[in-house]
């Protein structure tokens, strides 16, 4: 279907994309010029798609109300270090699975799935329980250690097993003639390869824990600590009331960067996805 | 040299323990070793520890954790709220997954065109993605309300539009969608990279063979792409089983139960009613659910679903 | 002494409420060396589940603020610890100051469990421009002429609703928090359930007509604003509302300030009464520090401290209630609106409905409660049916 | 059935011209090949043909009716795919139908052409087939299935045979050679093996970056290519070249004297061109020295030297010879080409 | 250098057996090209021999050593995929290089190997590239390249050329021949391609279905070929096969008696094999009826009915006749072959 388009199609296209697009837009829209409007302009109805009066001492006032600049690194840290993990476990696993026959394999497999079958609710409490065994309520230990092993991680190791599955055998086999163990056919061929695949899983890996919400509020408790989902609770009043223009000044402080990565890596991450085979 | 072969066999060898298969064999085990284990201390053990407590009858709050069998189940099978929360559970799970595989599949194929700033446009429909779920579910809320934006909207139009989230009906409609619009960037991306894989020989054949640009698109895209089709279908159907936040805000599960999906229900019973051995029991059940459906799902696709190989 | 370190949840974020509370608890380690308290901040809309979370997880905090919701749970599931006694034994806390009626929510068998901190009246916030350019008479004229009950207060509400704004608003009700319409129906001297909480009442004949008169006022009149409309008073969109006296600080000042008042309850069928809200904390049973947790809490609730409290959380106790104790804190108010308003609500209100295991009948009641919401219901049918449905959890 | 003509046909991707304006006349029932190296422009031309590409100069003649903007639908063509483009989640006779489908044929007819096709094509027992379960050259038949059933003025082939092995090539290219002999449709065939256009083709067009080089029936561009280019790269192993100038007694190269034909004067620079297989062993012409012999059963292929060229010979003996010895050779002089040094043009 | 032995050499994937006990011995520099039809086990045995599927049954030596549970890297051979299996995300010279690293080779004496085979291979000015910015033919000479820089005992080839055009393909085909020439490594190499064969190979190993159908030098299997299936798979365009019985004036054969040599007992029953490059235009002899004629050039390919068979003959001249008309030719008894018509083992 990629081809050429009629100048009529093209118009079509364009209409129906941009009509579709509205429902997608504006929320985010509200909230990027909501931040900067006074909160008495925020519920105004009907709204002011173009704010027509600024105030963006909201941006200011996220960093004095909350260790906002402390809470993002804790965010950025925590994914960064969740997708780095997430990648070398999940690629590993994903490889095996694909490429290395061991008895049970298939059923050690379909053990893994389970992970992605089980809602954060469903085992929250059993985790808390383990966590406090260790002694790691209230660090960041939970919130690296539960994205790595848990459900996003099941999703990546399917979707880097089905890149492994997909990559020519042939290569590994040069690489054993050529002298190299399993390890070292893994590290220095099979991953330097799966790039795209990846790439995929950082973004979605990335996403699941940048936007994790339950977590981080169930296991942390000092505002030092914090991720910025959680930050984002606590820009309130003095009496528990919203200090919306504030939060959502967190708020778009928090998509921004996640945009501009996604904008940059996109094609990468769509590539990706299509190298990878993801199939059933 | 003959062609028959040799009747000597060569002298009996002793193998090594450590052959080529076994020193494979273990390279596997190692590889996925620290997943395994992982998956085993924070998936495995939590559900069994899950059904354990489900055994119990346990109330927070009171400190009571007084084993009693099947009791919890014996109470599922009598509560009466649980018809309707299954109910709830299964529209909103069909919904979901109807609504949101079929606008990201026409989003993809929208997408997939070669028109200039196509890039902005996929960006865009992907950036609720990750917008902040808190600032999306406010957002909506004010829209859907009686007095709010999309009645407003509908009001320019001439058409008095419901109270959205006040009736049963519109009330689960305006969940579902809310809730596709924050998340079907992702699947509308994974389609997209579908699409892109498959060989436009096949469209070109088709355009040669004179076939309609929609039978095109139901007799070889759809055909082509239906494992991801599949996937996408599992993971969201799971996904949807899992929506516990847009509910929370938009609608407490309410007008009555309409709304009140099993996670939800979950929910309520083990943290705002404190009974920690029901709400265990409803995670199973949610759980059985969960892999139930994936279990038919997959069963279905040697029907459904082509697979090249 | 050993090292200590306790720690309190709460579900305020705000900087000046943890100053104050870090100030007190300085104070408390200057008297008790080596003992330290932590605050902290749990997100409102998820406080119970996380609270319940480390609770269930073998982690519960020492102290915690707890929800007039869930204060039944809290205080009849025997995890907290008893106060009484300690705070009778604490050297200048007049234990008696701190009122009856305000920690009637908070007591089992007589004993104390957790301390009221926060005790708010009820009370309308009127938008007096909307409602002369209205044409009606404001409710403080009303007062004047001794005829402020609710008849007359629902007029006032639909006279202004007519003119395209909005009548009256029950703050927070939103059509889901159903028990804060207590301060309606408690007009017309009825509850949910009797006193004992044995019986369901709902669909008594008083509670009918408490019920009707505000279908009426939603569907009828159209005097407050019907399900799925969320108005705002505090930008003047609104006639009157009900809430608690905090929300003062919510009122705009500057270009958007319209006249205001703070007006007591009107009267209703049944005569006077007042209704308050509360928030309490309480320290739990189970913890390693539970002696120097209660003692804290004495510490925190002594006549002092409570008085740095007052600035943010209307006290429980009768020697802070007064205008002058009230004033400093509260400047928006006049001395007259605090002793007519706040000082006898206090004095004379009465807490919200509780009852044990209440988030549950809460959530059974708000389902059934809903086929109320709609134009064409039959008042009585709906109450009836969600009479029957608790009926079992009583 | 229908001619086909192409006049001035250009093309360009966006700044890059990729088709020079291409004149050729296809006549109803001809079967003409494509040739050319790769990148040369045959699909981008065969694909113009089809309509999948637009054109950006010219026009394009199929029967009497202009088609440059017609849609590939309405030109009436069949196209057979390099990889095939068999939809593969469809049978083989859902394959061979689907273009029927669409042109509100009754089912039954579709049933009865798609077992005429499948008849023809010997695909009778596949036809509940997936195409993963059919071997290439069954698949190959698929695709032609796929373009007979409809009967269509013109059928277009682009490297059908690539992706087959040596042996199938063979017997696939018999089968279309007979299905047209059979059909007698008007068909456009590329190729970059030139074996399949020499035994295939009424006449071949041979291309070279976006231009006809020259058209022809395979023997004529065998026996009389126009230019260098074609000479080279028509005929297997490729002709020999020899750069050198015409002298009294022949063809002056490196220190040896070639026999060639006369009509080209003395001192004209010249390309000398000999093909592999016109070499003959004679012990008292030309002396070379063996540098590999291959054997290859009924004949022997040679790289030698000769003077200071080495030379591809192919001999319809056995050859005991081994390299580093001498071995006499003759060319027959009528069958030398002559080119132009510089245009490469051809000189007698 | 060394030489490798195959004794009994078994294979099995589960129950499949696939390779049923196979005995080869290969010299030391011998150059040994494994051929038959697809699936028949070729990689199988040459993947067997490298390391890279365990063996279920027999030995395999190289040199003096048995390797059957030696790991790949132990066996010290060097591999040529079909495809290359090139790394993508290396550079030409780490590609070539990489093996070395493996191995504790000091970083000089890598960069001086590699420079050594990209002299051998030409592949000097592409050393920086990446293997997507090559063409086939060079990426296939860096496979080669990364082969021979460890100086391995033995090198193993699987169908290296198959990737490449017909024009391509001859030409690598002279450069493996060339550097084994060089480097006098043992070699075994596998192709389905039989020109290939018959040019490369010292001694040729035709399998089928998992078992050695005979082993020769390349003349020897053409001449001689052991049985029908090595008759009809050496060769090319491949040998015409007959079935009739042996009379007394020749063969018969559809009624047609055919010239044949003489050693067979009349009355046997046998099948009648003729190259199709056997065939001499001769008036006087058989008439055939011709059905296809194919020129190429310098031959004529043409499809005649002799009696009631169809044949192939090559011609080594132009043949001017149509479809339809007779032709008279003539077959050499000394060149046709008679096998066994039960066991096709062969006769004379
Ligand atoms: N979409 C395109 N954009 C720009 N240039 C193109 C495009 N398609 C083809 N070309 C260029 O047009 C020229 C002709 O391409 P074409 O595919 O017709 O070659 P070909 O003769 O079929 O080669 P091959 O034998 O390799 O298939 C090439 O130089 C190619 O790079
Ligand atoms: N992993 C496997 N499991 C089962 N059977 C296999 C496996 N690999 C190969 N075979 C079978 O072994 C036989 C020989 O395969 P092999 O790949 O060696 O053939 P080949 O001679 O190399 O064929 P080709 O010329 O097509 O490459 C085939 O019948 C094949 O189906
Ligand atoms: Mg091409
Ligand atoms: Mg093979």
């Amino acid at each position: 279907m990629k081809t050429d388009l009629s100048p009529r199609m093209k118009v079509l296209v364009y209409g129906l994309m941009s009509v579709l697009l509205i429902p997608f837009v504006f929320p985010t829209w509200w909230m990027v010029t909501s931040s900067v409007k006074p909160i008495s302009d925020i519920f105004a109805f009907p709204p002011d798609i173009v704010p027509t009066r600024f105030d963006f001492s909201t941006y200011g006032r996220v960093f004095e109300l909350q260790p906002f600049a402390q809470q993002y690194w804790n965010s950025a840290y925590i994914a960064a270090l969740v997708t780095a993990g997430t990648m070398l476990f999940s690629s590993m696993a994903g490889y095996a699975f694909a490429r290395i026959r061991f008895p049970f394999a298939n059923t050690l497999f379909m053990i893994l799935l389970i992970g992605l079958l089980i809602p954060a609710e469903v085992t929250i409490v059993p985790l808390f329980q383990i966590f406090l065994g260790w002694d790691m309520i209230n660090t960041h230990w939970p919130l690296i250690l539960i994205p790595i092993f848990g459900a996003p991680s099941v999703f990546a190791t399917f979707v880097m097993r089905q890149f492994f599955i997909a990559l020519p055998k042939e290569l590994e086999e040069a690489a054993r003639v050529d002298g190299l163990g399993r390890f070292k056919i893994f590290w220095t061929i099979a991953l330097p390869l799966a790039r795209p695949a990846l790439g995929a899983v950082a973004i979605f890996t990335f996403l699941h824990s940048w936007n994790l919400y339950l977590e981080p509020i169930v296991f942390l408790s000092s505002p030092a600590n914090f991720t910025l989902p959680q930050a984002l609770t606590q820009f309130t009043d003095a009496y528990g009331g919203a200090l919306w223009n504030v939060q959502l000044a967190a708020a778009t402080m928090t998509a921004l960067p996640v945009l501009i990565v996604f904008i940059i890596a996109q094609r990468q991450f769509v590539e990706g996805l299509a190298h990878s085979g993801l199939k059933g | 040299m003959t062609v028959a072969a040799k009747s000597s066999s060569p002298p009996a060898r002793k193998r090594p323990f450590w052959t080529m298969e076994r020193r494979d064999s273990l390279a596997g085990y190692l590889f996925i070793a620290p997943q395994m284990i992982g998956i085993t201390v924070f998936v495995l053990i939590p559900l069994g520890l899950v059904f354990w407590y489900s055994l119990h009858e346990w109330n927070v709050l009171a400190q009571t954790f007084r084993f009693q069998g099947l009791g919890n189940y014996q109470t599922l099978l009598s509560d009466p709220g649980l018809p309707q929360v299954l109910g709830a559970t299964a529209i909103f799970s069909v919904g979901l997954v109807i609504f949101n595989m079929g606008l990201a599949l026409l989003l993809a194929v929208l997408l997939d065109q070669k028109l200039k700033g196509i890039t902005l446009y996929r960006t865009l429909f992907f950036s609720p993605v990750v917008v902040s779920l808190v600032a999306w579910t406010i957002v909506w809320g004010f829209l859907l309300q009686n007095n709010g934006g999309i009645n407003a909207l509908l009001a320019t139009f001439g058409i008095e539009g419901p109270n959205w989230l006040r009736h049963p009906t519109t009330a689960m409609i305006s969940v579902i969608v809310v809730q596709v619009f924050k998340n079907v960037g992702l699947n509308m991306v994974l389609f997209l990279a579908a699409l892109q894989g498959v060989p436009r020989e096949l469209y070109e054949a088709a355009r040669v063979d004179g076939t309609p640009a929609f039978k095109q698109f139901t007799r070889i895209t759809l055909p082509m792409i239906s494992p991801t089709v599949l996937l996408t279908s599992i993971i969201t159907i799971v996904g949807s089983l899992q929506v516990f936040a847009q509910i929370a805000v938009l609608t407490q599960g309410g007008p009555g139960m309409s709304t009140t999906v099993l996670v939800y229900y979950l929910y309520q019973q083990a943290f705002q009613f404190h009974k920690f051995g029901y709400g265990a029991t409803l995670s199973i059940l949610l759980f059985v659910v969960v892999a139930v459906l994936t279990f038919i799902q997959w069963q279905m696709r040697r029907k459904l679903v082509f697979y090249e190989n | 002494q050993d090292q200590v370190d306790l720690r309190m949840t709460i579900w305020s974020a705000n900087e000046a409420h943890l100053a104050m509370f870090n100030e007190i608890a300085d104070g408390f380690a200057e008297l008790h060396p080596g003992v330290t308290v932590t605050f902290d901040s749990l997100p409102f809309d998820s406080y119970t589940t996380t609270l319940t979370t480390q609770i269930a997880g073998g982690n519960a905090p020492d102290l915690a603020w707890i929800l007039e919701t869930t204060a039944a749970d809290f205080v009849n599931s025997g995890a907290l610890a008893p106060l009484t006694e300690t705070f009778a034994a604490t050297e200048g806390y007049e234990l008696e100051d701190v009122t009856e009626q305000a920690t009637a929510l908070w007591r089992a068998d007589g004993e104390l469990y957790a301390y009221p901190f926060s005790t708010s009246p009820f009370a309308l916030f009127v938008n007096n421009d909307l409602i002369t350019e209205a044409g009606a008479q404001t409710p403080a004229e009303l007062i004047a002429a001794g005829e402020w009950n609710w008849d007359n207060a629902i007029d006032i509400a639909a006279t202004v609703a007519d003119t395209g704004a909005n009548g009256l608003i029950v703050r927070d009700f939103n059509y889901q928090i159903w028990q804060n319409l207590a301060s309606i129906w408690r007009g017309w001297g009825t509850d949910p359930w009797s006193e004992d909480g044995t019986t369901c009442t709902f669909a008594d004949a008083e509670m009918v007509d408490a019920m009707s008169f505000i279908h009426a006022a939603i569907f009828e009149t159209g005097a407050m604003p019907g399900p799925g409309e969320n108005v705002d008073f505090f930008t003047g969109d609104a006639a009157m509302t009900i809430t608690q006296i905090s929300r003062a600080s919510l009122l705009p000042q500057g270009d958007e300030a319209f006249d205001w008042d703070l007006v007591p309850l009107p009267s209703g069928p049944a005569g006077n009464y007042s209704v308050i809200g509360q928030a309490g904390i309480g320290a739990f049973g189970m913890g390693d520090n539970v002696d120097m947790a209660v003692e804290f809490l004495a510490y925190l609730s002594n006549p002092e401290n409570s008085a740095k409290l007052a600035q943010f959380f209307p006290p429980a106790r009768q020697s802070l209630l007064n205008a002058e104790t009230l004033g400093t804190t509260n400047p928006l108010l006049s001395p007259q609106q605090l002793e007519n308003v706040v000082v006898a609500g206090i004095t004379n209100g009465v807490v919200l409905p509780g009852h044990a295991g209440f988030a549950e009948i809460q959530q059974v009641a708000r389902a059934e409660l809903d086929a109320l919401w709609q134009a064409d219901a039959d008042v009585e049918a709906v109450l009836t049916s969600v009479c029957n449905r608790i009926t079992p959890m009583l | 059935m229908a001619s086909v003509t192409l006049s001035d046909v250009k093309k360009s991707y966006g700044k890059a011209e990729v088709i020079f304006g291409i004149d050729i006349d296809i006549a109803d029932g001809e079967f003409v090949v494509l040739v050319g190296p790769s990148g040369c422009g045959k699909s981008t031309l065969l694909r113009m043909l089809a309509g999948l590409e637009t054109i950006t100069g010219g026009t394009i003649e199929i029967g009497d009716s202009v088609v440059n903007d017609l849609e590939p639908k309405d030109r009436d063509i069949a196209m057979v795919f390099q990889n095939y483009a068999l939809y593969p989640h469809m049978t083989v006779a859902a394959n061979m139908g689907f273009s029927l489908e669409h042109r509100r044929v009754p089912r039954a007819t579709i049933a009865e052409r798609v077992q005429w096709a499948a008849g023809i094509l010997g695909l009778e027992p596949y036809l509940e087939r997936y195409p993963r379960q059919l071997s290439g050259g069954q698949r190959q038949r698929v695709a032609m299935g796929r373009a007979i059933v409809r009967d269509p003025k013109v059928f277009l082939f682009d490297e059908p045979l690539s992706n087959l092995d040596a042996k199938l090539r063979v017997v696939m290219r018999g089968e279309i050679k007979a299905l047209h002999q059979r059909l007698k449709t008007t068909t456009v065939y590329v190729t970059h093996d030139q074996v399949e256009a020499m035994t295939m083709a009424d006449k071949i067009v041979v291309l070279s970056g976006g231009r006809v080089e020259q058209i022809g029936a395979p023997l004529e561009l065998y026996d009389r290519p126009a230019n260098r280019f074609v000479a080279g790269f028509i005929g297997s192993p490729s002709m020999n070249f020899i750069e050198g100038q015409m002298g009294a007694d022949g063809f002056e190269a490196n220190g040896t004297i070639l026999p060639c034909p006369p009509g080209v004067p003395v001192g004209t620079r010249a390309v000398y061109g000999v093909r592999p297989e016109h070499f003959t062993i004679a012990p008292d012409a030309l002396t070379a020295e063996i540098l590999i012999v291959e054997p290859m059963g009924s004949e022997t292929l040679v790289t030698m030297q000769l003077g200071e060229t080495s030379m591809i010979g192919l001999f319809r003996e056995r050859i005991a010879a081994a390299p580093g010895q001498t071995l006499g050779v003759s060319i027959d002089p009528a069958r030398v080409h002559l080119f132009d040094a510089e245009t490469g043009g051809r000189l007698t």
